[in-house]
């Protein structure tokens, strides 16, 4: 026929799609074929992920602390209008993100040191920061850098916004329904030109048996989230082929150190160490994820960070089943069980992982119930002793700083939320302001380390494998996938 | 009681050795139900490439199937019994408490009975247990809920026609208190259209927790039931299918039996059901 | 009469039981026959085949038992044999049946007056109006009141009788010439019966109709038979004109048959000058949405050791006065005193304590005894429950047992291994085993055949004369009634409307309704 | 039966309805709190404490019940708290894609459990009659998801010749219509089978026959009207299993219909639509209940026509 559609079947779908309010695993996926960034990452030319490419901005100068952004001239919203200098600094502004009361609360966490943002011209915007901040244009990357129209944003409200966003992205939203179908439709007007299909529609089908059926039937063009193991199945189809990437995020799990549950066994570090040591997290990974992912010995020691990464960095508390009973006698753990909060089915292999895990955990004479949970409510609800989470490291582009900073710090998610895990250390805290502030990259860097040997003394947690997308698709449509959890459907990325 | 059908037999012969199979069955295999063995990954039962060292096979965590199918067997069977025995008591405990107050006590426990008649019981069980969280404790509650309902309008319309029954009423006119009455008297003879009941109960309450586990709401690992076995192995139906379909097919068999049995049972005690409705 | 070919015969006809019946044949090699203008009386105890074999005749046997051998000739033709098709023909238009559970035989869900005239529209092709004048004649026929209306009502609204005359004018509607009526008269009370067996006489000679008329009360026999035959256990056990049978029985059933037949003899009244200990006064009694009253400022009197009839038309209000004063119903108004305190409104232990004095025997001897329960226990319960210990409460059972003429190891058996008779026994040693003052028999002999209804009176009059019980005695049958007892209440639509001496009763009665009652006695003068 | 009886029924109907409202009002607001699985994983306390305030969440229990049952009364079931629309709406939207679902599967098992069940007890023990019977238990026994995946395998992926998931065409309707009416059909099968055995035995159908009629005039004209007055009955009470059924049936085929609604909004805790979800389910069951009840009260003349 003359439209050309393409259907994307989902295994999720997340009920708002506002930039930052829905941000999910679900919504990531759609994010950038309905708004676009200020700044994006380049990974058609520099699959390394550290090049930043103009996007809606088209030119970004520092001068201390203040940045100025230049506009993209000509730029239309989906409703017609045209974006200006007001639109790009209502987007980035107070009132929307960081303020007393901002629209969208989480903002703050991207959006840390800013104190003024404003336009001062038709198409530039300027960025003024509490320290000097060599990283706003990476940070622009990201989600703060979708931009809204503010007009339509303050009309709709937050909420109503999240169900019928407007952008200036490739594709217009026709109808978005979270527990059903996001229907897209090229945007015409666009920029950059319109999209390569006429009709883009992402279908929530949470059976991977009706994905895969849908996918031979031609019903679908592209199917999400095929199981690990399943994978050689698609690989022999004929008619699809499938598509892997890592994805700049990890999952991890939680050691409650705090006392709370009374007397939790955990604010002992040997048993952590314990519990790290006792884990052969490369056999699990190898055999749940056949080699296609991997497991980094050293926490944020992750090779997406370019110069900060260190491929020989040997790891502190290594698998070792003789040296975890050690530590675990020397600790003052009398066997009590420990409880461990898993949202089920969140993450991919996630669960079996666990079953695994509270096995090898037994043979060290430790006693783990692993608890999985419909949601993240029940998730994190105490009493818990541990918690299983995953967290992106892409915010900064090529810096750890995500991991290591915004999620430990003393203003993190995991120091300050209802279920907090962990209080972090007076050193911890001093090193890393020092290295949140710091702009030399040497010197930057080694504070990094020490921030991380800070961070591995303690051991809170540990980071397990790292994140994997994988899609089924049909023959004739390819698209390039970026390590990201997005998909963008868009002109160089999907190709027909 | 003489001529039992074989199709009959059939049923009585595949239960019992559902029975055996779920106390036993472990014993057959020499690792524990939560034994995993990465290496042996989705290894096919014999016959279809399998060894003997996993007769029925591994799941996707190398645990041998067929521990973990007794395993499996022995807590759905654990529960449809706890369920529908409980059930039961309640239900039956309230169909005679009906039967014998009459008047707007029977009025009202009659009305429970129509609410929760009226609500189709899966919405009940699968908002309960996404909301306060999963337990073994609540999920048998749920299964002795499910059903209650049928045993106390069962039990109140057969208590009500035996208690206006000539021997019931000579039995009251001796003096015989209300209580030795029904538990003497009433209870044995209604006893046979309960058990009825109960292996009708019994199949859908195991169905209903393998819908409930499909739904990833019924029992949690590490414990184990069929239904959540089968719901695990779901995604690899097309290419590790014995996951999924063995425990499917006990599933189904296990159901099956019982109802035969139930249907049997019933054809037997209906004649004994309508000299009691006269 | 002389004989003419016979219409129907029956030649060695036997059916099979199913496997688990105490005997192997319900009807084992009978032959008869009946020629046209003959009435065929079939009599027998309960149980003995007589409807199985009708039904056989008409083709309609249920699952489970089916013709073994033999042959059912009707004009000559097979009827076993005959292709279904020539037989359907047959059934309803040449031979048709009155079936014995009259309520159960009509479809509840057809207008009776549209299931009578199906019969027309399946065998006649009358047009719809000539078949509702028919249908209506057929009515007045039979005596239904009021034909129009009862045309258009269904069979819940009609009562046992009325649906009984229902089926009795469709089995009428095309004048067949066999006619099988399988106690008929059953649900009727007497006069209406005496009405019914006109009108089958009526047809016989009209039509010369051949009729098979299968009842169990001699009366009956004696008012309409031209021939009889007796059935036991399946076999024919004798078979002749009914001036035969009824003066010279050969076979020795059928004339213990005949020696069990209650006959209309009053009993001497025996002086009583004892002050009463139970007195029913005002008794009131109205059951929801009925006009007329179960009971009506009824009152009643019972002195120790006397024995009381309540006879009257069904429905009048017998077992709703029985259960009053026994407390398994309630009254609305009235009261009862039982030794200067009053029944009325006691409830719980108090009314236990109180009930002991009176206990009661029931009509239905296979369903009164808990089918679960052994002997022994059923009869010492009662005791135990007041008081005894298991020792004296088994040792009043042991002397009670004797003496209702049973074994002391049926103390040991369940119910099922007791016949009718046996079980009502039981339940009169139940009852006496409490010692009560007053003993209520609700058509206690009722669904006993002839033969056992006998040996349970008499076993009544012995037991009373040794205890020295009073005894209310519930009956329809108005010679049972006078041979037993002191006093004879009759109820009519829930009032005593006469209260006499049996022989004063039947001498000078006073209310048109008794003298209808005696009047219509079946077989029987004064 | 009559004017008091029907009063007395819509006051029973009322009660349920209220049982139900107060019910799952009580338990869904005391089994904790909605906000976290609404927001996202890592919300931070001041999304939540605007989030709670938006919906009243921080008002004491009673008042939110006093809120809600006001509102309930002039139609307003609430909004969601997820995408802030008014549950009505967002029911109105999948309703018809359910009533449709249910509709195809309620048709096919009425025109196969029906005449299988009156054949099964025509030919009573026959070979059709124990064909039929293995078929109800097959339908009783056998898992509906179970059977959907395994549909889903088979016609889609392997034959290719059904779409797999969510609606659209005809074609869509066929899978999750068959798996979803397999159950009742079964059931009603077996008890239509029972139904029409019990009335072949009544002495009434003796009596047909004695008049001379031919088999299955008899059959159809007086056992069928019989029958049908407790298949009524059962009828009602099967569209509670099917109404369960779609819970289970809807998420594997990806149907957007109410059933997957309920099961999406319970995992994310949008209490007023659950409610409002709970409440119109329990509503359309009593209701058919009702209607089940009039019916048979209407085609019963021991009923219709009292004395
Ligand atoms: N459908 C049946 N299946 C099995 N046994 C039956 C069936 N109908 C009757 N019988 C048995 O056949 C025997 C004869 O029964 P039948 O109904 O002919 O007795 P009857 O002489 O008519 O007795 P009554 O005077 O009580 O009507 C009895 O033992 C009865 O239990
Ligand atoms: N439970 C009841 N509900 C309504 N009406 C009843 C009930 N029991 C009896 N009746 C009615 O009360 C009236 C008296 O009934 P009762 O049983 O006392 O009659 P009876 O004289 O014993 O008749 P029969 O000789 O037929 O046994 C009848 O009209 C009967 O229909
Ligand atoms: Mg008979
Ligand atoms: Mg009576
Ligand atoms: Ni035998």
């Amino acid at each position: 026929s003359d439209t050309t559609e393409l259907n994307v079947a989902v295994e999720a779908l997340w009920h708002n799609i506002a930039p930052i309010n829905g941000i999910s695993n679900a919504s990531i996926r759609i994010f950038p074929n309905i708004y676009d960034r200020l700044v994006e990452i380049d990974y058609l030319n520099d699959p390394s992920g550290q090049t930043l490419i103009p996007r809606l901005a088209t030119g970004w100068e520092r001068d201390g602390k203040v940045w100025t952004i230049t506009l993209r001239e000509g730029v239309k919203f989906h409703n017609g209008e045209t974006m200006t200098a007001e639109d790009v600094a209502f987007t980035l502004s107070a009132e929307r993100l960081w303020g007393d009361e901002p629209y969208e609360p989480r903002g703050r966490t991207y959006t840390a040191g800013f104190v003024r943002v404003e336009a001062t011209g038709p198409l530039t915007v300027e960025i003024e920061t509490a320290d000097e901040d060599i990283n706003i244009p990476g940070k622009l990357s990201g989600f703060i850098g979708y931009v809204v129209p503010k007009a339509y944003y303050l009309e709709t409200g937050v909420e109503g916004f999240g169900q019928a966003p407007v952008g200036t992205g490739p594709y217009r939203v026709v109808n978005y329904r979270g527990n059903e179908a996001a229907r897209l439709e090229a945007f015409a007007d666009h920029w950059d030109g319109a999209p390569p299909v006429e009709r883009l529609n992402f279908l929530l089908v949470p059976e991977y048996a009706g994905r895969l059926a849908g996918l031979a039937t031609g019903e679908f063009d592209i199917i999400a989230s095929i199981p690990i193991d399943q994978e050689n199945q698609i690989e022999t189809m004929e008619g699809a082929t499938l598509i892997r990437k890592q994805v700049n995020n990890y999952t991890a799990v939680l050691f409650n150190t705090r006392n709370d549950p009374e007397g939790n066994p955990l604010q002992d570090q040997n048993l952590r160490y314990a519990m790290i040591q006792a884990i052969d997290m490369d056999a699990i990974v190898q055999a749940l994820f056949s080699g296609n992912t991997f497991f980094p010995a050293v926490p944020f020691n992750f090779p997406e960070y370019g110069n900060f990464y260190d491929a020989a960095a040997k790891p502190r508390l290594p698998y070792d089943l003789e040296a975890a009973r050690a530590l675990v006698a020397k600790s003052g753990y009398k066997g009590e069980t420990l409880i461990w909060h898993i949202t089920r089915g969140f993450w991919t292999n996630y669960d079996a992982a666990a079953e695994i895990m509270v096995e090898m955990w037994r043979e060290a004479g430790i006693n783990v119930e692993a608890q999985f949970l419909d949601n993240f409510q029940l998730a994190y609800e105490r009493p818990f002793h541990m918690l299983a989470v995953s967290g992106g490291t892409s915010f900064i582009p090529g810096d750890p700083y995500q991991p290591l900073w915004l999620d430990w710090s003393p203003t993190g998610v995991i120091s300050s939320a209802s279920w907090k895990t962990w209080d972090p250390t007076e050193r911890f805290v001093e090193i890393g302001t020092a290295y949140a502030k710091s702009t030399d990259p040497d010197e930057r860097k080694a504070l990094f380390l020490e921030l991380s040997e800070e961070w591995q003394r303690v051991t809170p947690g540990q980071y397990m494998w790292k994140s994997l997308a994988n899609w089924a698709v049909r023959d004739g449509i390819s698209f390039v996938p970026v390590p990201e959890f997005e998909m963008r459907l868009h002109a160089g990325y999907l190709k027909l | 009681m003489r001529h039992i059908p074989t199709i009959a037999w059939l049923s009585i012969a595949t239960l019992l050795c559902a029975l055996l199979f779920a106390l036993f069955g472990g014993w057959l295999s020499d690792h524990a139900a939560t034994q995993q063995n990465l290496l042996a990954r989705m290894r096919p039962p014999l016959l279809f490439g399998g060894d003997f060292e996993f007769p029925l096979g591994t799941d996707r965590l190398g645990r041998d199937l067929l521990a973990r199918m007794a395993e499996g067997l022995r807590i759905s069977l654990l529960i449809a019994l706890l369920g529908s025995v409980l059930g039961a008591l309640f239900g039956c405990t309230l169909g005679f408490v009906a039967a014998h107050f009459r008047g707007w006590v029977e009025e009202t426990i009659m009305m429970v009975v129509d609410i929760q008649a009226s609500l189709p019981f899966i919405l009940i069980a699968l908002t309960l247990l996404a909301f306060f969280g999963n337990s073994f404790g609540l999920l048998i509650f749920l299964m002795a809920m499910f059903g209650w309902d049928s045993y106390a309008r069962l039990s109140r319309g057969v208590v009500l026609s035996a208690k206006s029954q000539p021997w019931a009423e000579a039995v009251r006119t001796l003096g015989v208190p209300p209580v030795a009455l029904y538990l003497r008297h009433v209870l044995p003879n209604v006893a046979g259209i309960l058990i009825v009941q109960l292996t009708l109960n019994f199949p859908q309450i195991i169905l209903l927790e393998s819908a409930l586990s499909f739904l990833g709401l019924g029992i949690q690992p590490p414990m184990t039931s069929l239904g959540q076995i089968m719901g695990d192995g779901r995604d690899y139906l097309s290419t590790s299918w014995w996951i999924s379909v063995l425990p499917g097919l006990t599933i189904f068999l296990v159901s099956l039996a019982m109802c035969v049995l139930g249907d049997w049972l019933r054809d037997r005690l209906d004649p004994a059901l309508q000299r009691v409705r006269q | 009469m002389a004989r003419s070919a016979p219409l129907l015969s029956v030649e060695n006809l036997s059916i099979a039981l199913p496997g688990v019946a105490d005997r192997t044949h319900a009807v084992a090699g009978v032959s008869f026959s009946v020629a046209p203008g003959e009435i065929l009386c079939i009599v027998g105890e309960s149980g003995s085949g007589k409807s199985v074999m009708s039904l056989a005749i008409m083709g309609l046997l249920s699952r489970g038992l089916s013709v073994e051998g033999g042959k059912i000739l009707f004009e000559g033709q097979d009827l076993l044999t005959m292709p279904s098709k020539a037989r359907r023909d047959l059934a309803g238009r040449r031979i048709a049946m009155v079936f014995q559970e009259p309520i159960a035989s009509l479809n509840p869900f057809y207008r009776v007056g549209e299931q009578v005239a199906e019969v027309f529209r399946l065998h006649t092709d009358m047009s719809n109006a000539q078949i509702r004048e028919r249908v209506l004649e057929l009515f007045s026929e039979v005596l239904l009141p009021e034909p129009e209306l009862i045309y258009q009502r269904y069979p819940h609204q009609l009562s046992g009788g009325q649906c009984q005359r229902v089926m009795i004018a469709m089995a009428l509607a095309l004048e067949p010439a066999v006619l099988i009526a399988d106690e008929p008269t059953t649900a009727l009370d007497v006069t209406t019966q005496a009405q019914i067996l006109d009108l089958i006489r009526d047809l016989r000679d009209r039509h010369g109709t051949a009729v098979v008329f299968i009842t169990h009360d001699f009366g009956v026999v004696e008012e309409i038979a031209d021939r009889v035959a007796v059935m036991q256990s399946g076999h024919l056990v004798e078979e002749g004109t009914k001036e035969r049978i009824m003066n010279a029985p050969a076979h020795p059933y059928t004339r213990a048959l005949l020696a069990a037949v209650p006959r209309l003899a009053p009993r001497d009244v025996q002086a009583n000058e004892k002050p009463p200990f139970l007195v029913a006064e005002n008794l009131q009694k109205r059951w929801p949405e009925r006009e007329i009253p179960a009971l009506e400022d009824v009152s009643l009197s019972i002195r120790p050791g006397e024995t009381i009839g309540l006879v009257g038309e069904s429905g009048s209000g017998k077992s709703t006065l029985a259960r009053a004063i026994i407390r398994l119903g309630t009254v609305d108004g009235g009261s009862i005193m039982l030794n200067g305190e009053d029944l009325v409104g006691k409830e719980g232990a108090p009314l236990r304590a109180l009930r002991r004095h009176i206990q009661m025997v029931f009509q239905d001897p296979y369903s009164a005894l808990d089918p679960r329960q052994k002997i022994g226990s059923a009869l010492t319960e009662g005791p135990m429950a007041n008081g005894l210990s298991r020792r004296e409460a088994e040792e009043r059972v042991r002397e009670l047992i004797s003496a209702v003429g049973l074994q002391p190891s049926a103390l040991d058996r369940f119910p099922h291994e007791f016949s009718g008779g046996q079980r009502q026994r039981i339940c009169i040693a139940r009852a006496l085993a409490l010692r009560p003052d007053l003993l209520i028999a609700d058509e206690a002999l009722s669904a006993l055949d002839v033969t056992m209804q006998a040996q349970v009176l008499e076993l009544l009059g012995d037991m009373q004369a040794r205890l020295g019980f009073a005894m209310l005695f519930i009956t329809h049958d108005l010679r049972i009634a006078s041979s037993l007892c002191d006093r004879i209440c009759v109820m009519q639509r829930g009032r005593i409307i006469e209260e006499a001496e049996p022989r004063e009763l039947f001498t000078h009665s006073r209310h048109p309704y008794t003298q209808a009652l005696l009047q219509a006695i079946p077989g029987g003068s004064v | 039966m009559g004017r008091r009886f029907w009063l007395k029924r819509l006051l029973r109907t009322l009660i349920t309805l209220w049982a139900v409202v107060t019910f799952t009002f009580v338990v869904l607001r005391t089994s904790g709190d909605p906000v976290v699985a609404l927001l996202s994983p890592d919300a931070l306390p001041a999304e939540i404490e605007q989030f709670r305030q938006k919906w009243n969440l921080d008002r004491s229990l009673f008042e939110q019940y006093l809120a809600y049952m006001l509102n309930l009364f002039s139609g307003d079931f609430g909004h969601s708290y997820q995408d802030g629309r008014a549950v009505t709406t967002i029911v109105a939207e999948r309703l018809p894609n359910t009533l449709q679902l249910g509709a195809v599967a309620y048709l096919w098992a009425l025109a196969i459990g029906i005449p299988a069940g009156i054949l099964a007890a025509l030919k009573r023990d026959s070979l059709l009659d124990r064909g039929v019977m293995t078929f109800a238990v097959v339908g009783f026994a056998l898992p509906n998801y179970f059977l959907g995946i395994l549909m889903i395998l088979f016609f889609s992926f392997h034959l290719r010749w059904l779409p797999s998931a969510g609606a659209g065409s005809a074609l869509h309707l066929i899978m999750p219509g068959l798996t979803l009416g397999f159950y009742v059909a079964g059931t009603l099968a077996r008890f239509t089978r029972s139904a029409m055995l019990e009335v072949l035995e009544r002495p009434y159908m003796r009596t047909i026959r004695a008049k001379g009629a031919p088999f299955l005039y008899g059959v159809l004209r007086h056992a069928l009207p019989n029958a049908a007055i407790p298949i009524v009955t059962i009828l009602g009470l099967n569209l509670g299993a099917l109404v369960g059924g779609t819970v289970v049936v809807e998420a594997v085929f990806g149907w957007p219909g109410i059933g997957r609604l309920l099961v999406q909004t319970v995992a994310s805790r949008d209490l007023a639509v659950v409610q409002g979800l709970v409440l119109m389910m329990a509503a359309f069951m009593v209701l058919a209940n009702l209607l089940a009840d009039l019916t048979y009260s209407l085609i019963d003349p021991r009923i219709r026509v009292s004395k």
